[in-house]
């Protein structure tokens, strides 16, 4: 498993655009991916479980990854959220 | 080539159909819709409904006729007789908005904001401060939900004995609620706290204030009900509910995914309220 | 059974294109487009464009797979490359907005304001009165258009032996356009004329100037330049210009029409320049 | 030919979405159906001509029908332009 732990920047939190981002980015990738806020965890593929986690803005959200592109995966969403100034 | 073309008929379609008055205000509900339809490689059909030119009747001869796959509606948009005509053709169906009302049965999903108890929770909270001289100014582009917004005030008044009477509303001869409002503001004395639903209806009734050397929120207070980035940009700043449009556009369209494919998951529940939170700003008082 | 087949198997589907950010502004071209589509009981496929999520040539792909009658492109949408891939594959389309430049042969329909013209006569009635410090704010979501009214600004200056240098950008470290224009005009003094594109900009400078105690319209004038109904609900009013924007979709959806059934009249030319007027409001001065 | 002249109260004038209401009530009839204001008279079933003419509120037009159901279209069309409060 490949994890790590990032501060959502977006203004809106991990909501709206910002979460259809992540979920499209996680759901390129065959491993299992989580998303973890604050003692819950969801599937990351899964647009409802995500933005039932209504993340705001500045939280530390931990993304884990497991699967056999699980370095992909982990490299890929981190980049992509990076790049659209979701995360720090 | 045929390989092709078999791919091409399984493409799913989705029809959305909104009333064009709405467009701008609920661009981004749309744009949850589009985003979520994109990721599944859907296809949109846009059908807009215009008062003189294109008729909700219309619009559902269309639908049926072009054999979508499933159908998005919003609220305000159609009647219950037209909802039980789609549902005739067992078109999965998601209405997006308000809730509603004596839903036939399980077949329709439903994404939505509890208009009725945000207007109870929020008349009560001013009955707390003293308040009771409250309006709610209609809007006309939005009658279901105005409507659930009524049921809530008036429950909260009969609840402590009292009759709700202030229901602000207006016939046709206006344009818009921004020049009846004005015109209405410039004779009446505003209550203690006004409601309206959009923002050109608060930005009136700062402006008649304005005008009259009314202070607001010293003299009276106003709220939109729907929030939206002018409220922010106006002096004062208009106070507003902020519900997640966007999140319910995007969910809308993941259930109506999962009701096409039958997923377990929303067999038997394809209700989901959607919550809201209050934005305090400068048009209302925290005392 | 199978004459309704047939008759399915016809009806006309046009692809409307446009960015997700644009929705609220583009709302009037839309209206006009559906509502002529639905006199010509013509299918609507809804693309959009999103960042992160949808791209152009997705959209492309998806326009191309769906082997679709005609399509309708927002100009600000799109590069010259994707309009020639669309063109290769021979899909009549009709960009709406602003003049496409160089353009390749006459296969492309355009309804179009001339911006350029726009920025010319406007900058230069202004040189009239005597003033020649005037700024020009970017508008991220509209680059072609920017980029237009900049050339005609450019041409003006150039005319009379000047430089245009005031040119405001900004970077995308903000996350709008209203909020960099509030910091920006806190520490810079505003030049005696500004032109911004959207209501959003004008209304963050007319905020700011409030709040460095700058009188609007003797101090500084502002325009911006899509006229948009807050315009007229904020204090001061701010002047804008008034572009046909309804009338723009109707026509731009007629013309795809007439291109699909050959219609000689549109076979010479089919580029429909779009008139606009001045409508004069409190925050620019007569004299 | 069946002729009335009537005043646009519209406050866009014969432009935008009134304009496309006439020409669509216009279209439903066989009889050819003109548009008339300051002495330009364009084919009311076309909606680039009737945007053409750049009709402002206020302005008197008159409409004429010519043609096997020239009764029924004049009175058609006054109906729908009245009840969409585009004339007076």
């Amino acid at each position: 498993m490949k994890q790590v732990t990032v501060t959502v920047i977006d203004p809106v939190g991990l909501h709206a655009r910002p979460a259809t981002v992540a979920v499209n980015a996680a759901s390129k990738y065959k491993s299992d991916i989580n998303v973890a806020f604050k003692g819950r965890e969801v599937n990351m593929k899964s647009i409802m479980g995500v933005m039932s986690l209504g993340i705001p803005t500045q939280s530390e959200i931990t993304i884990s990854c497991t699967g056999e592109d699980e370095d992909a995966a982990i490299a890929a969403i981190e980049e992509v959220l990076r790049a659209q100034k979701i995360i720090a | 080539a045929i390989a092709q073309g078999l791919a091409l008929s399984k493409t799913t379609t989705i029809s959305i159909v909104m009333s064009e008055k709405l467009f701008s205000y609920n661009s981004k509900i749309l744009n949850g819709l589009m985003d979520v339809a994109k990721i599944y490689n859907y296809n949109i059909m846009l059908h807009t409904t215009s008062k003189g030119i294109s008729k909700m009747q219309d619009v559902i001869e269309s639908i049926v006729k072009s054999r979508v796959d499933g159908v998005i509606l919003f609220n305000d948009n159609f009647s219950e007789e037209e909802l039980e005509v789609l549902h005739l053709y067992q078109i999965p169906m998601v209405v997006v908005g308000s809730k509603i009302e004596d839903k036939k049965d399980g077949n329709v999903g439903n994404v939505y904001i509890d208009f009725e108890k945000l207007a109870y929770e929020f008349v009560n909270s001013y009955f707390e401060k003293g308040i009771t001289d409250i309006s709610l100014v209609e809007d006309k582009l939005n009658l279901s939900m105005m409507h659930q917004l009524r049921q809530g005030v008036e429950k909260a008044y009969q609840e402590k004995g009292m009759k709700f009477e202030k229901y602000i509303t207006y016939d046709d001869t206006y344009r818009s609620s921004y020049d009846f409002l004005t015109e209405y503001f410039e004779t009446t004395k505003p209550s203690e706290l006004v409601i309206t639903f959009r923002d050109s209806q608060a930005i009136a009734f700062i402006n008649a204030c304005h005008e009259a050397g009314i202070k607001v929120p010293e003299e009276t207070q106003v709220v939109a009900i729907l929030d939206d980035k002018y409220l922010r940009m106006v002096r004062p700043t208009i106070s507003s509910f902020n519900f997640p449009d966007y999140d319910m556009g995007a969910i809308a369209m993941r259930l109506l995914t999962k009701m096409l494919v039958n997923d377990e998951a929303v067999k038997e529940n394809k209700d989901i309220e959607i919550g809201y939170t209050y934005i305090q700003r400068q048009t209302t008082r925290l005392d």
